[in-house]
């Protein structure tokens, strides 16, 4: 049965983004802030960059503010001007991946002025950015989220989050795919691969995807053909599956992003509990220095070498 | 675009017998790229490799393949030959059509087919291979040795010995050791300061070795070849240019009854000091701790009498930057102290034994104080609590070694030995006591050892009791050692006047921190790790660095000396030559598209990656990007496979080389 | 006068055309998103959403062979692709604004150059147009001059209407051709009204005056603004019906492999980059620019067109909510 | 005693399907020891072809990718024992790696059948022809593996071409 999901305390975040843009941004703690702003579309959002504290008031959070901002702060986004310490506004999910990106040397805690946002959930799509955040409208990830409340900003609006537990959608889609045969799971993922056109949409929204050089852009010699083909599609899917493995933070943009509807995320959080599993590790926010596949222990599982 | 030339051997008939060599050669022939192929009775003989020399040269040959035996067998000898007609030697493969074909295969035409795809997959992989230069390093020829005990200075001596400057760091205020510490030696019993001061003042007056005594090392930068020391000389307080060593300063030092570190606590000296009488240098130092001049400003009485005005309260730590190509790390150990368990230490107490709080149980290097003719009690075995001469001795083994529960599994493995030659002191010098052992097993292999634990036995009338001391308690004047007899299968309760126990050794406390600062590994009880067990067992994975003597794992002196003299051995085949040479098979960064998230240095096991900062023209910094130092890579490729932009690339095995094997299938 | 089909006629017809081999192409779902697809079933078809993609694939394909090699010895052997063994198709169910930037594709395939790639398969298709009865607030073909019944770009046309079926309206030879061959199936006027169509809000943009401010606008700070958030993904050029550019690329290994040719997208960094490494589009805005430019400003000089229709897939699907008709509305507010 | 008959004594058999087995393997340990079985004349099935890596710390997945892609029925991974590395860690890290990727393969659909890990030493020449004897004969009961080689020639639909000859062109590719 779909149930509205609580988002009233959305207005008085917004307020408190807003006060602490203003602030810092007058104070001249930051040179810029990333954060969410109205676009023309009812109920839409899109990311901002302000660099004015008289822009503040643009900013907003809203069921819509699907992003992870986390995005324009790596090396595969130039554009955002790194001058000096910058703003940026995160749900707990994005958090965990600036975290990351601090564990992999690409930004540095004392550079950002984070401001967390307590959060009850945002849309899984946003075609239609005016729907009601329900039940059957929250994204995915939203269902599992063990984040509500972003821990180690700089700021966190004291807002209060009402949570419901709610079926996690990816374990059961995980565990179902886990019960069918290699054959029937290879026919699920042709098809959905089949579908992909190599928008590379996927890997650019995705914090973890800096690479200046894509290896998949490389030709010589070419890991992985480039035209949108099933071959490649498939190659293309694995290879990035295999290089997020322990370092996705799980904010599911790859697959809200996909035009073609391909459960991107899958694979991502399939190789997230794989991980945890082998070596229990998982992303949160705590920087660490080394993740599950740059580190090793003498007594690692093997029960799969002969 | 390459002209491929393909070599078969049929190696005499290992090969030709099953594989079909005249069709494998044709039919590589047509392989796009090609330009010669040909089949030959035995490729590696003269003839054999004049044939692909003769190919290069007139054919104008510009890769090589050559299919015969296993590369582990004469790629060195092919490479070598191509080399000689003008080639780069790493634009020669081997494609394996012996052991990994004609021996294993019974089917000719099977092994025919297979020997033909070996080789077209060596043929698209050498069309891929690079020119390799190889890598030069150019090399400092100036080593250091940390640590001034006898694996140190024995290190030092043979390095300076064979012509090259060695700069020798020790922490305390003179080299020695524990070794200096010493009576008499096992298996010779000759007396340890005689046979060790010698080498001491030879390493004082070396005019190719730079003493810094009471000193540290601070901070290692570089690799092999072209490290960056710097060491921390501590503010010793005295001048040693202007020191002559005539000691009145120690003479009329008023603070006399500062415990003596070097005499294991039973004896005392003034706060201004040389740790033992023949020190090296004979420079005394100032404790400042205990020296009332530091602690209230008054006294000065050492400055007032000091003739050549050597005492220099004002003087600073210095630290100093010694280049050196090769390091010796001989840092020694510690015993295992029952009383004060070092901090952070995993190891549980021995309580049991009551050492720290029975005056009378002590442990082995305390023993070799009292015994030592230069010790405490001018070589008289003598109680602590009373200085009586103890008629009952109780020495017990194993104390913290080979205990698993406790925390240690190591054998000490000096132990055995060193109490048997503490009952032959102890019985040469109270010719009316008894000695007692409490022994697990005597572990004797060495020359003339198991004679030396049999003498203690047979002629100095110790007696061996296998089992262990459950208990021991001091009664009035004596310690009552309770323990089992399990030959027997009897308790024993022996009323004992002292207690020896035979504690273990361990690395230096600190051994870990300094293993950081020169990137080097260590086991969990921080004793050094060498890079192979049994095949390099001097040298430490990262290159340029050696160990000698206790901090690799429990030693004796002779074993100690040996690995140092070896050690010593290595540094100068390093120095041998003017640059390191080594086979460019090393990783190499591509600075354009690497993103710097350093998944590389993770993953690193030599540490060879390093951390560069690109800058513009006006100076500013644009990015940092990983670079591996090619003197430190030891090319294992690691880094490569980790690398998510495939920014790092191992020369010889690149990508597109193994992609191409991976395509011609 | 044959004018209208019934909706049992209709799918009986493609049923028939699918049984004759004919390539039936059409809105149906496909591993849950509804895409132009050939259908094998007439009732696969879906007709109240606008496909995902855009129906310019039928001519112009996600990728395509347009040669393949193989090497022996030291030969090296061609095999040309025969545009003769396209296979004819019916295109049906074709939104507006699809359909009318198939006139916009054939200018510029047909121009210095003739793509017989693209104008061989083109030539083999028959489109028949449907208009739409539902719109979001995404849709802006009203905007840009056309309607959820603008026939522009449809051989044949269908508009539905009340009770069900459609009235059906012939715009060029092959269309007339088509009702000619399949007249069995077509009836006479009908006087159903047909069902109220879709009606997109956004008000007509002043094209010209767009087109005047990017003539003098290359560099502008306005593009920071409007595309510093772009991520540089693909995403809008493929979903985009006239959005045109490929890329040639060959795969395959030393010895066979192919030349292939697929869509390209200017939102990528790789797009102008060159072989020495600089790269002329450096930032992510300077890409956006020419994805503006080139829709209003460099075909309109070249081809007298716009390349946009207005079916709001870019501004559904962009990640970052870049939204086209926003800023066109915005630059001809300047 | 039976098994070690087997291999030494093999007897000629046709089979109607012979899989391509592709081995990668370090340099020091497995390729060691399959020269060692080399030299002690063992014999195994003649399917295997082996790519020599320096360790199996270079080793990319992406390699087992592209074999199968290039049509191999069976892949096989093979390095030092933990411990032996002769690169110290080098085979720890592989094992991490591989540990995550078969899972990954596994979930995509990839019958791990047909994906074989082992650490062989130098010293296990009769260790080697066991595993490469055992996943040969594996995979050739398994049948060829399709799936990627059916992808390879699968287009979307919009690139598909009809033609009968061009057809058996592409077949032949």
């Amino acid at each position: 049965m779909t149930q509205a999901i609580d988002t009233s305390i959305y207005s008085a975040v917004t307020s408190a983004i807003q006060a602490e843009a203003q602030r810092i941004l007058s104070e001249g703690q930051v040179s810029a802030v990333v954060g969410y702003a109205p676009a023309r579309r009812k109920g839409s959002a899109q990311p901002v960059v302000i660099t004015e504290a008289s822009d503040a008031g643009k900013l907003i959070f809203s069921a819509s503010c699907v992003n992870n901002l986390a995005v324009y702060l790596t090396k595969a986004k130039k554009e955002i001007p790194k001058n000096g310490k910058i703003g940026i506004v995160v749900k707990g999910c994005d958090l965990k991946a600036l975290v990351g990106l601090m564990g992999e040397t690409q930004l540095k805690r004392e550079e950002l002025h984070i401001i967390g946002v307590p959060c009850a959930g945002v849309l899984a799509s946003t075609f239609q950015p005016d729907k009601a955040l329900t039940t059957e409208t929250i994204a995915p990830k939203c269902r599992e989220c063990d984040a509500q409340l972003p821990q180690g900003c700089d700021f966190v609006p004291p807002q209060q989050p009402v949570t419901q537990a709610l079926e996690k959608k990816y374990a059961a889609e995980i565990a179902r795919l886990e019960a069918l045969t290699p054959a029937e799971r290879w026919a699920f993922w042709k098809e959905q691969f089949s579908k992909c056109i190599k928008c590379y949409a996927c890997r650019q929204v995705c914090p973890f995807c800096y690479c200046e050089q894509c290896l998949c852009d490389r030709n010589k010699p070419q890991m992985v053909e480039t035209s949108p083909r099933p071959a490649g599609n498939t190659a293309w899917h694995i290879v990035r599956a295999m290089h997020l493995a322990g370092r996705c933070a799980g904010c599911a943009e790859c697959e809200r992003v996909c035009p073609m509807d391909i459960p991107l995320n899958l694979l991502n959080r399939k190789m997230a509990k794989e991980l945890k599993e082998l070596y229990d590790y998982e992303a949160g926010f705590e920087i660490k220095e080394k993740g599950p596949l740059s580190s090793y222990d003498e007594k690692d599982d093997q029960s799969f070498i002969k | 675009m390459s002209r491929i030339g393909v070599f078969v051997c049929h190696c005499g008939e290992n090969i030709s017998r099953t594989v079909d060599v005249e069709r494998v050669a044709a039919e590589v022939g047509k392989l796009p790229g090609v330009a010669f192929s040909t089949d030959y009775k035995y490729m590696c003989s003269d003839p054999g490799q004049g044939l692909i020399k003769k190919a290069i040269r007139e054919q104008r040959i510009s890769h090589v393949v050559v299919a015969a035996c296993s590369p582990r067998m004469h790629e060195k000898t092919f490479r070598k030959a191509v080399e000689a007609a003008g080639l780069n030697p790493f634009l020669c493969e081997m494609a394996n059509i012996r052991e990994h074909c004609s021996w294993v295969h019974e089917d000719r035409e099977e092994a025919t087919v297979k020997a033909i795809e070996i080789v077209g997959m060596m043929v698209e992989r050498v069309k891929k291979n690079r020119v390799l230069p190889t890598i030069t390093v150019p090399v400092t020829k100036r080593s250091l040795v940390i640590g001034g005990g006898i694996a140190g200075i024995q290190a030092a001596l043979d390095i300076a010995d064979a012509g090259h400057e060695v700069v020798l760091v020790e922490r305390e205020p003179s080299i020695g050791g524990h070794m200096a510490q010493l009576s008499e030696t096992f298996p010779t019993l000759d007396c340890s300061q005689c046979i060790m001061t010698p080498k001491m003042v030879d390493v004082a007056n070396h005019p190719r070795i730079k003493l810094y005594t009471y000193s540290e090392v601070e901070h290692v930068e570089g690799f092999i070849g072209n490290f960056q020391v710097t060491v921390r000389k501590k503010a010793r307080s005295v001048n040693e240019d202007k020191c002559t060593g005539c000691g009145v300063c120690m003479e009329k030092c008023p603070i006399r009854k500062i415990p003596n570190k070097f005499d294991c606590n039973l004896g005392t000296r003034p706060a201004i000091y040389v740790p033992f009488p023949q020190a090296v240098p004979n420079t005394p130092v100032i404790d400042r701790e205990n020296c009332t001049k530091f602690k209230t400003g008054k006294c000065g009485l050492c400055q007032k009498v000091c003739g050549p005005g050597a005492i220099d309260y004002e003087q600073e730590d210095r630290l100093i930057v010694e280049p050196v190509g090769a390091i010796v790390v001989a840092t020694g150990f510690d015993l295992y102290s029952i009383t004060e368990k070092p901090k952070g230490s995993a190891i549980k107490g021995y309580g049991e034994f009551g050492h720290g709080k029975i005056p009378d149980v002590i442990d082995g290097l305390t023993f070799e104080r009292l015994a030592s003719a230069s010790g405490p009690t001018g070589g008289k075995i003598l109680r602590p609590s009373d200085g009586r001469e103890p008629k009952q001795i109780v020495f017990i083994q194993c104390v913290g070694s080979r205990a698993r529960e406790k925390g240690i599994s190591y054998c000490s493995k000096i132990c055995c030995m060193y109490t048997a030659k503490h009952t032959m002191l102890y019985h040469h010098k109270v010719h009316d006591g008894q000695a007692y052992v409490f022994f697990m097993d005597a572990r004797t292999p060495g020359k003339n050892y198991d004679e030396f634990w049999r003498r203690s036995i047979e002629e100095e009338e110790a007696v061996y009791i296998r089992g262990m001391v459950s208990r021991l308690y001091q009664k009035g004047n004596k310690i009552v050692v309770m323990g089992s007899d399990i030959a027997v299968g009897v308790q024993v309760e022996i009323e004992a006047d002292m207690v020896v126990l035979a504690t273990a050794v361990q690395p230096r406390i600190g051994a870990d921190s300094l293993a950081q600062k020169l990137g080097i590994s260590y086991d969990k009880y921080n004793f050094y790790s060498e890079a192979h067990a049994k095949l390099r067992p001097v040298e430490c994975a990262t290159a340029g660095i050696y160990l000698a003597g206790v901090c690799q794992g429990p030693k004796d002196i002779p074993d100690a000396v040996s690995q140092a003299s070896a050690a010593a051995a290595k540094v100068m085949t390093l120095f041998a030559k003017d640059q390191l040479e080594r086979e460019p098979i090393v990783a190499r960064v591509r600075e354009a598209s690497c993103v710097g998230c350093f998944a590389c240095k993770k993953v690193c096991a030599y540490g060879a990656v390093e951390e560069k900062e690109i800058r513009d023209r006006q100076g500013n910094l644009i990015k940092v990007v990983a670079y591996v130092n090619p003197g430190v890579c030891a090319g294992c490729g690691t880094c490569q496979a980790t690398c998510p932009s495939k920014s790092v690339e191992l020369d010889g095995y690149t990508d597109e080389q193994m992609v191409a094997m991976i395509e011609a299938l | 006068m044959q004018n209208f089909i019934s909706e049992q006629n209709l799918n009986t017809l493609l049923d028939k055309l699918i049984a004759a081999g004919k390539r039936v192409v059409a809105p149906r779902l496909t591993a849950g998103t509804v895409l132009y697809e050939p259908l094998q079933k007439a009732e696969q078809m879906v007709h109240d959403e606008l496909p995902r993609r855009s129906a310019k694939e039928t001519f112009f394909p996600v990728c395509e062979d347009i040669m393949s090699y193989e090497k022996e010895g030291q030969q090296v052997r061609l095999t040309d692709i025969d545009p003769n063994s396209f296979p004819e198709t019916i295109l049906v169910g074709v939104r507006p604004c699809d359909a009318a930037a198939v006139p916009v594709l054939d200018a510029v395939f047909s121009w210095d150059y003739r793509d017989e790639f693209f104008l061989k398969r083109r030539d083999k298709t028959t489109i028949i147009g449907l208009a739409c009865t539902t719109a979001d607030d995404a849709c802006f073909c009203t905007a840009l001059g056309l309607s959820p019944a603008d026939p522009k770009g449809s051989d044949l046309f269908l508009t539905p209407v009340e009770g069900g079926g459609y009235t059906c309206e012939t715009f060029t030879e092959k269309g007339e051709q088509f009702i000619a061959s399949h007249g069995s199936f077509f009836s006479g006027q009908s006087d159903a009204k047909t069902l109220p169509l879709a009606q997109p809000q956004t008000d007509k943009f002043d094209l010209k005056k767009v087109k005047a401010w990017l003539d003098e606008h290359f560099e502008d700070p306005a593009w920071d603004s409007i595309a510093t958030r772009c991520v540089g993904c693909g995403a809008c050029a493929f979903v985009c019906p006239a959005c045109h550019c490929f890329d040639i690329v060959d795969e395959g290994t030393e010895k066979k492999g192919k030349r292939r040719k697929s869509w390209d997208a200017c939102g990528f960094w790789k797009f102008t980059h060159h072989a020495s490494g600089h790269n002329p589009r450096d930032q992510q805005p300077k890409r956006y620019r020419n994805r503006i430019m080139h829709k209003f400003k460099y075909y309109d000089d070249k081809f007298g067109q716009t390349l946009c229709t207005g079916c709001g897939r870019c501004i559904r699907i962009c990640p970052v909510g870049i939204d086209i008709a926003a800023i066109v509305e915005e630059i001809s507010k300047k | 005693m039976a098994k070690e008959k087997v291999y030494m004594h093999a007897e000629k058999q046709k089979h109607s399907f012979e899989p391509k087995i592709i081995a990668f393997v370090c340099t020091w340990c497995t390729y060691a020891g399959a020269d060692l079985a080399g030299t002690s004349r063992m014999q195994y099935p003649a399917n295997v072809r082996v790519l020599k890596f320096p360790c199996t710390g270079r080793i990319d997945p992406v390699f087992i990718l592209k074999a199968f892609q290039q049509g191999a029925d069976g892949v096989l991974v093979s390095g030092c024992h933990p411990g032996d590395c002769h690169y110290i860690a080098g085979n720890y890290h592989a094992r991490r790696r591989f540990a995550a990727f078969r899972k990954l393969l596994e979930f995509i659909g990839v019958d791990l059948d047909r994906l074989q890990f082992s650490w062989v030493s130098a010293a296990e020449g009769g260790k080697w022809v066991e595993v490469v004897t055992e996943l040969t004969e594996r995979v050739r009961a398994m049948g060829p593996m399709n799936e990627f080689k059916e992808l390879a020639l699968d287009e979307q639909w919009s690139g598909k071409l009809d033609s009968p000859e061009l057809k058996e062109a592409y077949n032949a590719i």
